[in-house]
């Protein structure tokens, strides 16, 4: 049985040919691997693969199928696919560019609308300023839009992806 | 005698206290907000009390309800940490007044060394050298340019008002002054509303170096020699060092001299820095006193072999120091390197959130100052600063290899932070040959935040792992017959052990 | 130059040598056996090869295969660490056939310290005091008495072929003599089968202080210094520090000259240990040498500020000793504390098992050098060695708090371990004056196993908190509906983020 | 609703008064406790009270009603008791003294078997010897027995509370 697995922008074929207990014999995009691969501490791997011995931290990504990868000095985007990834990702294509909400990737404080319900705003323009940390982080909108809605006030405290503003 | 320290701080400082506290056998207390009743200080202090909401102007801040703890709990002192109450003159008397000890200078010089005109004024007339300029108004042109010729070239023009840069203008030529005020002061009313603009020398390539001090309550003040700071990011220092790799005999001692004389003039107590910036010829000037333990007093602490939170104890307790200058060498080198919350891939942006997994490294030579733990949640409202590593070795040379196999074997997942950035300054050629200024960060941003290439190998491990740990979650979930299974509170160490019958 | 080096150990002392490997940019080859294959040394190096099945005698005792793995991974240098192969002469010689550098000493120095009666003789030979008594069988009572007058009372009659304290008497009194052998003799004679008995000179109370030295091969000998190893239980260090409370410079510089001239009469290269056995006059007398790092290495490598496992590896590059004996001092004071998988409670049953959570002490002044983590499962097949604390402190008094406060706050579970007991010894008076010798933990028997009591309010909070956690896994089982949740692999903290639905 | 929970010898009798977030009231054997209660890792515990911080370890121990529990100074065996554990507790009361298995409490090598089936061996008397951690220790029988069954070889790896030889 073959699978898909996407590293980023890469996605690659994969499939088993055997495991017996940590040593597996699998084929990534047409090459072979002999590796001893085990879970050392939840979360974390130690494989040695011709002798090169490695750690993997796996974290998984919101879902079971997608996991952030740290190896050594890089971090990867890995993703498992199957039909229902497959399903949700074609589905996804379909809306591109700007999303309809603003959000901030992290938990916070909104220090600052500066905008009404029916604004027009520039592309370019901020439209609100959240803090954490002592650090203040400023999101703009990339094109013309029209200020849908507001979901926040001044002062909230704001978790990470949470829609703020709603755009058009 | 000081039997019980109320900590009027959080974080890895509030823990770094707390253990000196334990080794001379003075009980701690802990002061925490809303967002910090996890926090490990809470956790290591021997007593604990709530002291108000989140935001730090609501609990940490508070003086009254610190001081009502401090009561409540009969701590004798108090010790503030750095940031938050520990520069603040006000505190510093309260304590007074109330009969509780403040770990740190008195009012008086909080006050003289915390307002940069009265501090200048107070280091010209200690013969400490400052930065030539004028803290005056600039009336006219001519007189500037009379002002420039006695300063010398170049200079700044700098708004009185200013800050972030704006209303900022080097001037490298005479024949410059005239436009450079011209544009100096149009950009200041714009900014700020206010035209008036000063004169400051102009160091070409600053140096950020600063000079530990202990001074008791008998007017004994030593120095315990400088901490190199020049590797800074938006005026945060991010790795300090010392020896300087700058630094030379005869200046270190004059330098010290300086800092013990600084502290004099506004008869310190306790444990303060001085900080100098010092250009390419070793020509250095006071910058500013912090009245307080800093960040990075661990490098001191390393390469002279005092434990400076203790020495600030025995001060607030009246005691004489224990060591004069001359008993006092620096031997080897030692480097400290602050890890943020921080994502250095999208230009530091914070980021609290959830420990997930934290492997330390140990050894030879190798210090952590941390407060963060697996399942620690990093709150939002404080500092991203989540750890010190600071190593010693016997040269620079060996710190920095030293350095690089601790950063090397540190992970901490869950949240970002800014260990790789590290690495990338260990590995710059400027950093390793010792020849940096402040400019650092700045000129070599292209090296800092270049990326390793990619190697095919190690994505094909990445995917092989992340497959087989799949595939094992499925073949693990087919022969789930048992219905009353759970995810318990446990760390699980595989499945079987994992599941509770009730 | 050596680029890559294999390291035919494991444990604490493997992960040890690796780091300083890193720091000097070679390349770490781990071997391991069946039971070894999550162990840390396999992690932390850069490659790891299987070399047998769990027990030492077929895994890292077998020299073929530790060369043939060298081979495969075109390992340039092997490191012994201590214990396994490290005493090991042939091992030496077989790595020289091979072109293999051993990291250690010559065939030669192994063998002529490794045989207890050929090295007294050499340091006979060599000036060197060892404690007085005859190796040679006792002929009769006569001779004996005379030898005895000789030497001076107390003395042991020993058997030669003994062992664990059989065929051992002390002898006080020189009328006693004649009864001794006979009751040493017929013991002996029961117990090993062979009568032959030997007379050596008693301590009293004695002391165990080594010497640790580095040699080159150009000739040069260094040595750095004094480690008392007196805290011994059942012949097995326990806590080591450095300077010993016993020694003056004086007597310091003359066994360090002895020490030097020891190593010197083996032709010794590398890093090396001569044990004396000390009484409280300051008689000293050599014991043995040990060819290899020592478990305790760690406490001078903090007080001399050297890394000998470098300097181990420059000998071994056939570099010249960096530091002449004047560049070195002693500067502060370190102990080290070894914490095994053993059980006090249970006579120091050892204890392999699963470690379910650790919490390891940081901040100023302390390393710890272990290996294992969160998860791993100490196999029974290797010592119950499981991690060595050690600090640093400007004076012993501070270096005792010290230890307390990080011992405070070691905590590992899952498996029994010995913290209590070195937190007892820390309490203990005879060791926080100083004054003990090698019967210390055999006088203070009573004082170290006894229990604090408990006191009825701890016991009330344990209470509470285990019902609470009880009661929380009720709660949380009631609203269970859906039926596909399983325990997964993850570090999960909070119950609804754990759960995965596929 | 109050509950009986055994600590080492003892028995308490605990009732939950109230519980609101990490806030408890709660009565142990009639002294009521206010409690701020929280688990900070999994598996330990920060509570203070009266402003005292305490840290507490909790460990299974075999069953979700059972737990080692470590104090800064001291470990307890704390079990919660309902009907299922008083009935099991009641049962074991009846076979009093030694075991007739002869279990090794940690994993270990067996060195030595000194006994064969049918033996009669005396009280105090050595039957095997198991090694772990290059420690030997020695398992003895406590009264005059006769050995039914021999289970074990020498040189077999066993697990800890493994049944090695049934005496009766």
């Amino acid at each position: 049985m073959s699978f898909e697995v996407n590293l980023n922008d890469r996605t690659a074929n994969v499939e088993l040919l055997n495991r017996k207990g940590n040593k597996v014999k699998i084929v990534v995009d047409g090459k072979k691997y002999d590796v001893d691969i085990v879970m050392v501490e939840n979360g974390v791997y130690s494989i040695i693969h011709n002798g090169i011995s490695y750690n993997i931290e796996l974290i998984e990504n919101n879902s079971s199928k997608k996991y952030i990868v740290n190896t050594l000095y890089e971090s990867f985007d890995v993703e498992i696919v199957d039909a229902e990834s497959k399903y949700l990702k074609n589905r996804k294509k379909d809306d591109s560019g700007e999303k309809n909400t603003i959000s901030s990737p992290m938990p916070g404080k909104v220090v600052k609308i500066l905008v009404k319900i029916g604004d027009k705003v520039k592309a370019g323009e901020t439209v609100i300023i959240v803090s954490a940390m002592k650090m203040e982080s400023e999101y703009k909108v990339k094109k013309n839009r029209l200020i849908k809605n507001i979901l926040v006030k001044e002062g909230d405290i704001i978790d990470g992806h949470q829609p703020l503003i709603i755009i058009e | 005698m000081i039997k019980k320290v109320l900590i009027a701080n959080r974080g890895e400082i509030a823990v770094r206290v707390m253990r000196s506290c334990r080794e001379l056998g003075i009980k701690t207390v802990a002061v925490f907000s809303e967002a910090d009743r996890t926090s490990m200080h809470v956790r290591y202090a021997d007593e604990a009390y709530y002291i108000g909401p989140s935001p730090s102007n609501e609990s940490y801040l508070v003086i009254d309800k610190i001081l009502q703890i401090a009561k409540k709990s009969k701590a004798d002192a108090i010790h503030p940490g750095y940031g938050f109450l520990s520069e603040n003159a006000e505190f510093s008397d309260r304590c007074n007044d109330e009969g509780i000890i403040f770990i740190g200078p008195s009012a008086f010089a909080i006050n003289t060394m915390g307002d940069k005109i009265t501090a200048r004024k107070t280091m010209i007339k200690a013969d400490i050298p400052v930065i030539p300029g004028t803290t005056e108004k600039i009336k006219n042109v001519k007189s500037a340019e009379k002002i420039i010729t006695d300063i010398g070239l170049p200079v700044m023009i700098k708004a009185s008002a200013g800050g972030g840069g704006k209303g900022m203008r080097l001037v490298r030529k005479i024949s410059d002054v005239s436009s450079a005020i011209r544009a100096a002061k149009s950009e200041a009313k714009v900014s700020f509303g206010d035209d008036t603009v000063y004169i400051e020398k102009y160091i070409d390539s600053p140096h950020h170096i600063e000079f530990q001090i202990l001074a008791d309550s008998y007017g004994n003040v030593i120095h315990l020699f400088e901490r190199e700071c020049s590797v800074q990011r938006r005026h945060q220092k991010v790795i300090e060092e010392t020896p300087s790799p700058l630094m030379n005999e005869k200046i270190r001692n004059e330098m010290g001299n300086h800092a013990v004389a600084a502290a004099k003039a506004v008869n310190y107590e306790g444990a303060g820095t001085i900080e100098f910036i010092v250009d390419d010829d070793l020509n250095y000037y006071f910058l500013e006193m912090n009245t307080r333990l800093q960040v990075e007093h661990p490098i001191t602490e390393r390469v002279v072999g005092i434990d400076l939170v203790k020495e600030q104890i025995n001060i607030a307790n009246g005691e004489k120091l224990k060591y004069k200058q001359n008993d006092l060498k620096q031997n080897g080198h030692s480097i400290e390197c602050r890890i943020y919350a921080e994502d250095p891939d999208k230009d530091f942006m914070p980021n609290p959130g959830k420990i997930k997994h934290i492997t330390e490294p140990f050894g030879l030579g190798v210090r952590i100052d941390g407060y963060v733990y697996e399942g620690y949640e990093i709150p939002m409202y404080y500092d991203p600063l989540i750890s010190k590593l600071i190593v010693w070795a016997k040269t620079r040379e060996e710190a920095i290899a030293r350095l690089k196999r601790a950063l090397y074997n540190y992970k901490i997942t869950g949240v970002k932070t800014t260990i790789k950035f590290l690495e990338k300054i260990l590995d710059c050629p400027d950093f390793v040959s010792g020849k940096y200024n402040t400019h650092f960060i700045e000129e070599n941003r292209n090296f800092l935040i270049s990326k390793k290439k990619s190697v095919g190998k190690f994505q094909d491990i990445a995917i092989i792992t992340a497959f087989i740990d799949y595939i094992t979650k499925i073949e693990k979930l087919q022969p789930e017959k048992e219905s009353h299974k759970l995810c318990n509170n446990w760390r699980d160490f595989g499945r079987k052990k994992g599941v509770i019958r009730l």
